[in-house]
């Protein structure tokens, strides 16, 4: 499988590290409500199809990327920076 | 039907095997049952063979969307194991082993459970003491565990790289000798052919598309084969088991489901008795009755549900089992299948009532499931029959969550790559 | 003269002769030669032993399909087993030898269990060997004892312990094309694409490209079909944009149009010349995939089908066009289709003779008609073979009319003598990758055969590949498919001339002639044709369940000629089509793959491995060396006579009485800068950072998200926005990933960068009483008096020249710097240390000491740290700020992690002198054969010289409400047992007296 | 002034190693860096780190992904993340000139002298060398001069740039560098190599 990492270029699987579900979003640092960081912490969707997704480009770039890929035949459809904000990675 | 015995299939033999019966009936769905199982692996099939033979609840059927036993029954490397740390899970797996050690005679199926031994290789004094924690732990489960040093393992598994010189040099191994493999395919016919003796109807190419409810309560099925009621719903559907719930209305469960690949080689002569595992990474491997090597690894680590691995687990797992035997390099790659495995957020199952009324769950399984399986079985029918637990898979609950009490047999925490 | 080798025509060099051995007898062959057509040359017909009856057999094919003739290559000093006998090339000094027979080949006691043929049919073991219920063989001791007679005559080839002394290789490879097969499509496929520029790859998996055309004997424009492939080849090896790969089996189709391959480089060699590797695994990234792998025939499935001397049709003609060898002296051919009707020509062209042409259709066409008349017979349509002669070698055939429509035999059988049968059963495209690549075949009724599915991935299919078989065919198919994946349109230009065929290769439906006796579906398997039945009678039906109850399929041959006709036989059996019974799905490899070539340049390394900067030191002072991760770490320097126990107490005793010096370059360092690091820090540890002054360091801890204990180190701030972590060893990187996860992904509005540092410094820690002593007389710049460094003080100085920054903190408890330098200057920093503690006897200590030296002070590591423990597990509960939210503290207070009963830490010391041993249980009962529930558990243990005892740390319920107590090390797998006490986990100065002197 | 040591150990000789009969196809060896940095710009500033380590430098550094330069004096510097580079050179003072003129709104710089080992390999069989070791395509299409490219071998983190039509610097990680040399060195020995 190749990942076209949005600053490197396409590059193999072996460089990237999973990172998991990117759908969650983290509760307020001081929230108490143990249910939503429950919910935060261990609750996935694990779509059989589309799923959206955290990797880092560890053996590479070093940057997390959000990646959609379907899980159903491991097809990626869209590669971005975890980090917009990068001009480097917009210039890509 | 028949027994099965060496008379049996001589008498058959004399009449050119022409006599011989399916081994479980094809029957069409009934409109009622008293509990539907979900899942025709060896986990659904075990549940249904113990609701019938352990609690006499014979109006039951097992809902396969394809053909049984072929989930990761089909497709694992037949390890059996209870060589645990944790002492919930000793007290599980251990009720376990003693289930497969009278399986075949419980089923009249040879399931071929070879107590052969499990070898766990440490590489480092602190893996040894980790080893050593485990065998004790295990020990004082009432399980049988044995510190066997290099040259012990050096007798035992002839090819090891037992030098001091290894990359990673063996300091001692951890072995299991009740421990063994199990011929994982005629663990799942076994289970299917003694449920179906007791009457349990048995569903291939069955799939639920949905489920029935009133308010709450889940009350049967929809599948490709019409609408099913029952009393009770169970699910055993291993790496489905989030599409399955997302039927059920729900939508985000403590389990991610990964690709794990496994591999065997070309056939050989005896080559290495027991299981062995190498610690210096992760690897697993033993020797098939027909003689193939069987191994795998770790998970291609992402979710997947495509039955299809990728490349550098491939290598991986090669490189590993090259360092632990040197030989093997010569010894060639016959085939390699990938498998979805349901990865829990602790990396330990989840048998449990609910999360519905009505609806019994039974997932988690990790790549851990295949040895699970009489006891999976077991303790979930208790569940479904009498609505309570097991003491054996009470601690196996979605509350663990909650309470913080998760079962962390490798103490990676809720990252489910890493189990 | 060689028995059966033709007076001349083929491919080998008649001028070059080739010796090799066979078990242990001499044969030669020629240059070009396979071992088994060199056998066949020889008249070896006895050329392997079936899997479970161990029946004879020969040389089934002349390819990668090869069931039967698979021997074992005794080359570098070791043994390669199941090799196919036609995969091999023969060069001088080749040794084999066959397999799964004894003693010999031709006298097998194996064979014997072709008497129980019968009772051990498909699946006959799930029903037996049970054993009793009672007595002593209950449980699973029975079938154990049957299983090592199973095992014994099961498997195939046998294998050595020797380690491979083999190099292996990986080569990556990035194109634009990559043409799968160089035959007639697979050429014209590259040329094709080539010729647009692109970068083009073509494998394979012969060790020449042409295929079809080295042994079709057609014409292709206007020359000898292999002439015009071995010219077109030289053109194409000419172009700097195309690389040629043979030997090279094309054997994995990955995500993202990855594709595997495997060339074996030098196994046609006598031997792989030296720094050379044997085999390479290519790992070939293509935009675009040709797939021309061709087509395999399939045989027919009928009674006595196994003997050696019965081939495939197409085999027959290879043998004898390419190699120059007739399979036998008498041949009947026995076909469904028109294909073998060449072999027939071809046999009588080189000098053979054919007995008959067997034809289980009732007519044939003029070209097929025309083709028997040059072999010199009349085909005997709407025929079938129902019956073989001879043992272990064929002597004969017997022919029955058969009706194709119904299945049924007629009339009376008839005996033809001969010592060879070729067989075709028509033409399966191979279509391994194309399913590998993630789609299902597609069963084509009218072509008798599954055909390639959509592409799911980015790949053109050519030639036989696409079911359109014909040289015309290959080249055009081949042509477009090159055109296409360059994304071009069909070119109308000419192809090369060639004469056309009538020859019609599509097979009548007939796949199996159901007689009496054994009919071989799976030749290495043993599976018949009955047994395919039985499987049907007992219910297992789909294909997946007949696959696995029989194990057809499942040999090293991955079932290439006998898949289809099995689920042939399967349809037959259940009354339905072949599609409705499915098909499995092909999974990787497409043929068999040295484990070492994939393991490749790890092979033997397996991992990198790390070094300190004064790694060589340590070795030369005799350390004995211990891994860590991928560092190596020295575990104690014993002296002469030493060992490793005495020394570290020696060296633990040093450090209390002295001063001691050990290597710490092994940390996990991470610079953290920017204007918000202060920010992270406090967000990531469960402390506070931001308060911390410049100049200082402190200890930190991390949880996880979870709540549980993560990571522990010091952090030391060195400007205002500017620290370095330190992590644990072994977490250096999962620290690493974690900080940058939460700036990437948490926190993205965080100015702070992160850069590993670990290799900058080399790091040395100088501990005891005489610690400030071995300082003073070598830092330059800066004072280390107590004054100038406080405990948790940095001062920036150097030593010898070399730039140092100090950090007074103490793992061991004594008054102890951390001494940082420039890696490159480690060795140097290092050696002046080591002169600066020569009057104080200074000690070079490892990890055991290290070790040591933390029990007595009760500091906590990767023993307790195993994420399963909190911070109030170790009684760390003064680091969890109450200020300020952290990573964790929004879970970390869940009921079960705050129970009273957790295990909690504490010391422990042993009461009867006797050792104590880490993983050691701790039980309240004193019966060491029933030790009772387990209360915990020793983490970690030592001789404490301090104490002059040996002491540990445990994780004990309850943790310090039992100090005080009394309990019992169990330690069943070290037949351990004795008695401790529970004490506090601060054995040694529990006031911190010496540190802070 | 302290010489650093060089952490390739007493294995790595001058000499011709391997197949050579035929003369050797590459060289290898260890590139003296005095001062290697990794310069490290905030989101948004990565044009104006470039432009600071330009000027400083003396070389035409862009902000584009796997972009480099280098100078006559041997100073290179290429991307080896968002924002980030690699700068490297022969003079000591490089490192805390650099660190000097990036100011703290644009970006942060770091020291690697030590830290990191430079190798470089050259000859006309390098790209064959290289592709044993890294999936990384090496053509001079895919991969330009002075272009830099971060990536792995197995476990070891590499940072790469094209210094010459037929050479290329690896920079790795001090403690992997004689681990990582006994690969390049076995991945060379069937073209024949000399270590420099």
């Amino acid at each position: 499988m190749l990942i076209d990492c949005p600053h490197c270029g396409a590059r193999d699987l072996s460089e990237f590290s999973y990172q998991g579900d990117a759908t969650r979003t983290r509760p307020d640092p001081a929230s108490t409500d143990t249910k939503a960081w429950i919910d935060y912490v261990y609750n996935r969707p694990n779509p059989a199809g589309k799923h959206r997704e955290y990797w880092q480009h560890a053996g590479g770039c070093r940057a997390h990327l959000v990646i959609e890929r379907d899980t159903l035949n491991h097809e990626i459809r869209s590669v971005a920076l975890a980090r917009r904000d990068y001009n480097g990675g917009d210039a890509a | 039907m028949a027994e099965y015995s060496a008379f049996s299939l001589l008498k058959n033999a004399f009449s050119g095997n022409r006599d011989w019966k399916p081994a479980w009936r094809k029957p069409d769905p009934k409109p009622n049952y008293d509990v539907i199982v979900i899942g025709g692996g060896g986990h659904g099939l075990a549940t249904a063979y113990y609701l019938a033979a352990e609690h006499g609840i014979t109006n039951v059927a097992v809902l396969e969307r394809g053909w049984l036993g072929s989930g990761n029954i089909g497709r694992n490397t037949t390890i059996v194991r209870s060589n645990y740390l944790l002492p919930e899970s000793v007290r599980f797996y251990e009720h376990s082993m003693k289930l497969w050690e009278n399986l075949s005679h419980e089923l009249n199926y040879n399931v071929m459970f070879s107590q052969r031994g499990v070898l766990n290789l440490a590489h480092s004094p602190g893996q040894a003491d980790a080893f050593i924690r485990r065998g004790n732990a295990m020990r004082h489960g009432g399980v049988d565990a044995e510190w066997l040093t290099p040259c012990e393992i050096g007798r035992k598994v002839p090819g090891l790289d037992i030098s001091g010189s290894a990359r990673f040099p063996i300091t001692g191994g951890l072995l299991q000798p009740r421990a063994g493999t199990a011929r994982h395919d005629a663990v799942a016919w076994g289970y299917a052919r003694a449920a179906d003796r007791r009457g349990v109807d048995l569903i291939e190419n069955c799939e639920v598309t949905g489920f029935l409810r009133d308010g709450d309560k889940i009350t049967g099925v929809s599948t490709t084969r019409g609408d099913i009621r029952a009393k009770k719903v169970a699910l055993a559907v291993a790496g489905s088991t989030s599409r399955v719930l997302e039927r059920a209305g729900i939508d985000t469960f403590p389990i991610e489901s990964h690709v794990l690949q496994a591999f065997v080689s070309e056939a050989l002569k005896p080559f290495v008795d027991c299981v062995v595992t190498f610690g210096a990474g992760h690897l697993y491997m033993s020797q098939s009755d027909k003689g193939g090597l069987v191994f795998g690894g770790s998970l291609d680590f992402y979710n997947s549900y495509a039955q299809r691995g990728n490349l550098p687990t491939v290598e991986d797992v090669t490189s590993e089992i090259c360092a632990m035997f040197p030989t093997v390099a010569r010894l060639r790659l016959l085939r390699s299948w990938g498998g979805v495995m349901d990865m829990s957020m602790d990396g330990s199952p989840i048998i449990t009532k609910g999360p519905l009324p009505g609806l019994y769950l039974n997932c988690g399984w990790c790549y851990g499931g295949f040895k699970a399986t009489p006891a999976s079985g077991y303790s979930f029918a208790w569940t479904i029959a009498k609505d309570e637990p097991h003491t054996i898979n009470a601690p196996f609950t979605l509350k663990r969550f909650e309470r913080g009490a998760a079962i962390d047999e490798t103490g990676h925490g809720p990252t489910p790559k890493l189990h | 003269m060689s028995p059966r080798r033709t007076a001349k025509g083929g491919l080998i060099d008649r001028a070059r002769t080739i010796r090799f051995t066979f078990d242990g007898e001499n044969y030669v062959g020629h240059a070009g030669d396979s071992l088994a057509s060199a056998l066949l040359a020889n008249g070896v017909s006895l050329m392997g032993r079936s899997f479970k009856y161990h029946r004879p057999r020969g040389v089934f094919s002349a390819g990668v399909e090869e069931p039967n003739a698979l021997v074992t290559i005794l080359r570098e000093g070791v043994r390669e087993p199941n090799i196919p006998a036609t995969q091999i090339e023969l060069h001088d000094g080749l040794r084999v030898e066959s397999q799964n027979r004894f003693p010999s080949l031709a006298w097998d006691l194996g064979a014997l269990n072709q008497l129980g043929g019968r009772l051990i049919g498909a699946g006959f073991y799930y029903k037996t060997f049970m054993g009793p219920v009672m007595g002593p063989l209950k449980g699973t001791r029975f079938w154990m004892m049957c299983e090592r007679a199973i095992r014994r005559a099961a498997g195939l080839g046998r294998a050595d312990y020797e380690p491979d002394p083999s190099r292996y290789e990986r080569m990556n490879a990035f194109c634009d094309v990559l043409v799968v097969g160089g035959g007639i499509a697979g050429l014209m496929a590259a040329e094709a694409a080539a010729n647009t520029g692109k970068q083009v790859v073509l494998a394979e998996q012969e060790p020449y490209t042409g295929g079809f055309a080295r042994w079709s004997g057609e014409i292709i424009g206007g020359e000898p079909a292999d002439t015009w492939a071995a010219a077109m080849t030289a053109r194409l090896a000419k172009l700097d944009n195309v690389r040629l790969l043979t030997r090279t089996a094309v054997w994995g189709y990955y995500d993202s149009n990855t594709l595997a391959a495997l060339e074996r480089v030098n196994d046609h060699l006598a031997r792989t010349p030296k720094g050379h590797a044997r085999q390479r695994h290519w790992t070939i990234r293509a935009d675009q995939v040709v797939l021309a792998t061709g087509a395999l025939e399939r045989p027919i499935v009928f009674c006595g089908n196994d003997r050696p001397g019965i081939m495939l049709a197409g085999a027959v003609r290879r043998y004898v066009a390419e190699f120059g060898v007739l399979p036998g002296s008498k041949t009947v051919i026995f076909t469904n289709n028109d294909s073998a009707y060449e072999t027939a020509a071809v046999i009588r062209r080189a000098g053979g003779h054919v007995a008959a042409i067997v034809d289980v259709r009732p007519q044939i066409g003029d070209e097929a008609a025309a083709r028997a008349t040059e072999a010199g017979v009349v085909a005997l349509t709407g025929h079938a073979i129902v019956g073989t002669r001879g043992g272990k070698a064929l002597s004969g055939a017997v022919v029955q009319a058969f009706d194709a429509a119904t299945g049924s035999l007629s009339g009376e059988a008839r005996p033809i003598d001969c010592d060879s049968i070729a067989v075709s059963g028509g033409w399966q495209p191979l279509i391994h990758l194309a399913s590998q690549a993630g789609a299902k075949p597609v069963w084509r009724a009218e072509k008798q055969a599954f055909l390639p599915p959509e592409p799911t991935q980015r790949w053109v299919g050519a030639g036989a590949f696409l079911g359109t078989f014909g040289t015309r065919q290959a080249l055009s198919s081949g042509r477009d498919a090159g055109l296409k994946s360059v994304g071009k349109r069909s070119s109308r230009a000419k192809l090369p001339e060639t004469p056309a065929t009538e020859l019609d290769l599509t097979p009548a439906p007939v796949l199996e002639i159901r007689g009496k006796g054994k009919a071989f579906v799976d030749l290495q398997h043993d599976v018949t044709a009955d047994d395919v039945r039985l499987a049907h009678r007992e219910g297992f039906v789909s294909v997946e369940h007949l696959k696995r109850y029989t194990t057809l399929g499942m040999a090293t041959d991955q079932g290439k000629t006998s898949n289809v006709p099995g689920l042939a036989i399967m349809a037959d059996a259940r009354g339905i089509a072949i599609p409705e019974a499915g098909t499995t799905r092909f999974r990787p490899p497409f043929s068999p793959v040295a484990i070492g070539a994939l393991a490749a340049e790890r092979y033997g390394e397996l991992k990198p491995e790390r070094f300190t900067p004064m790694h060589d030191w340590h070795s030369e002072r005799g350390a004995e060396m211990t891994p860590a991760g991928l560092w190596h770490r020295p575990l104690a320097y014993a002296n002469a006579g030493e060992t490793v126990d005495q020394a570290y107490i020696r060296e633990t005793a040093a450090v209390r009485r002295s001063v001691g010096i050990v290597d710490v370059s092994t940390l996990g360092k991470i610079a953290v800068k920017g204007p918000d690091a202060a920010g992270l820090l406090d967000r990531v540890y469960t402390n506070t950072f931001s308060t911390l002054k410049v100049g200082k360091a402190r200890y930190g801890l991390m949880l996880r998200e979870d709540g549980l204990a993560f990571d522990d180190g010091t952090t030391w701030r060195l400007g205002e926005t500017d620290f370095l972590m330190t992590t644990t060893t072994a977490n250096a990187g999962p620290v690493m990933q974690h900080l940058e996860y939460c700036l990437d992904v948490l926190w993205p509005d965080l100015r702070v960068h992160l850069t590993s540092v670990t290799d900058q410094w080399a790091g040395a820690a100088i501990a005891g009483p005489k610690a400030r002593a071995v300082l003073e007389r070598c830092v330059s710049g800066t004072g280390v008096d107590n004054g100038t460094l406080p405990f948790m003080g940095i001062v920036h100085g150097e030593i010898d020249g070399a730039p140092v920054m100090i950090c007074r903190l103490s793992f061991s408890g004594e008054l102890a710097y951390e001494v940082y330098c420039g890696a490159g200057h480690g060795l140097h920093v290092w050696e002046a240390l080591i002169e600066a503690g020569e009057p104080f006897a200074m000690t070079p200590y490892g990890m055991e000491a290290l070790g040591a030296l933390r029990i007595e002070k009760g500091h906590v590591t990767g023993a307790e740290i195993d994420g399963r423990t909190t911070a109030r597990d170790l009684y760390l509960d003064w680091m969890l700020s109450k200020k300020k939210p952290f990573i964790g503290s929004g879970l970390m207070d869940r009921p079960a992690l705050i129970d009273k009963n957790r295990a909690r830490l504490v010391g422990v010391v042993s009461l009867d002198g006797q050792r104590l041993g880490g993983g050691a249980h701790l039980v309240e009962r004193g019966n060491r054969d029933e030790p009772g529930e387990s209360i915990g558990h020793v983490t970690a243990y030592c001789y404490s010289p301090a104490l002059e005892k040996y002491i540990g740390l445990a994780l004990v319920k309850g943790g310090k409400t039992r100090h005080g107590t009394r309990a019992f090390q169990s330690d069943p797998l070290r037949k351990r047992f004795g008695q401790v006490e529970i004490v506090s986990h601060h054995f040694f100065d529990p006031n911190g007296e010496r540190m802070h002197g | 002034m302290v010489e650093r040591a060089s952490p390739l150990g007493n294995d790595f000789r001058p000499g011709s190693y391997g197949d050579f009969a035929n003369g050797a196809d590459v060289a290898i060896s260890e590139v003296p860096k005095a001062a290697i940095v990794e310069a490290r710009a905030w989101p948004g500033k990565e044009n104006a780190l470039a432009g600071l380590v330009s000027s400083t430098c003396k070389l035409k550094l862009s902000a584009l992904p796997n972009s480099g330069a280098a100078n006559r004096e041997g100073v290179c510097a290429f991307n080896i993340g968002p924002g980030r580079f690699l700068v490297s050179g022969a003079r000591e003072a490089l490192a805390g000139d650099i660190a000097q003129a990036v100011d703290e709104e644009t970006g942060t710089v770091t020291d690697l002298s030590h830290g990191r080992t430079v190798l470089a390999i050259e000859g006309a069989k390098v790209e064959w060398v290289l592709a044993k070791l890294f999936a990384l395509d090496f053509s001079n299409n895919a991969f330009p001069i002075h272009a830099g490219r971060a990536t792995a071998h197995h476990d070891v983190f590499v940072q790469i740039q094209r210094r010459g039509e037929k050479r290329f610097e690896l920079y790795v990680f001090r403690s992997f560098a004689r681990a990582f040399a006994k690969s390049l060195r076995r991945a060379a020995q069937d073209v024949g190599y000399t270590i420099k």
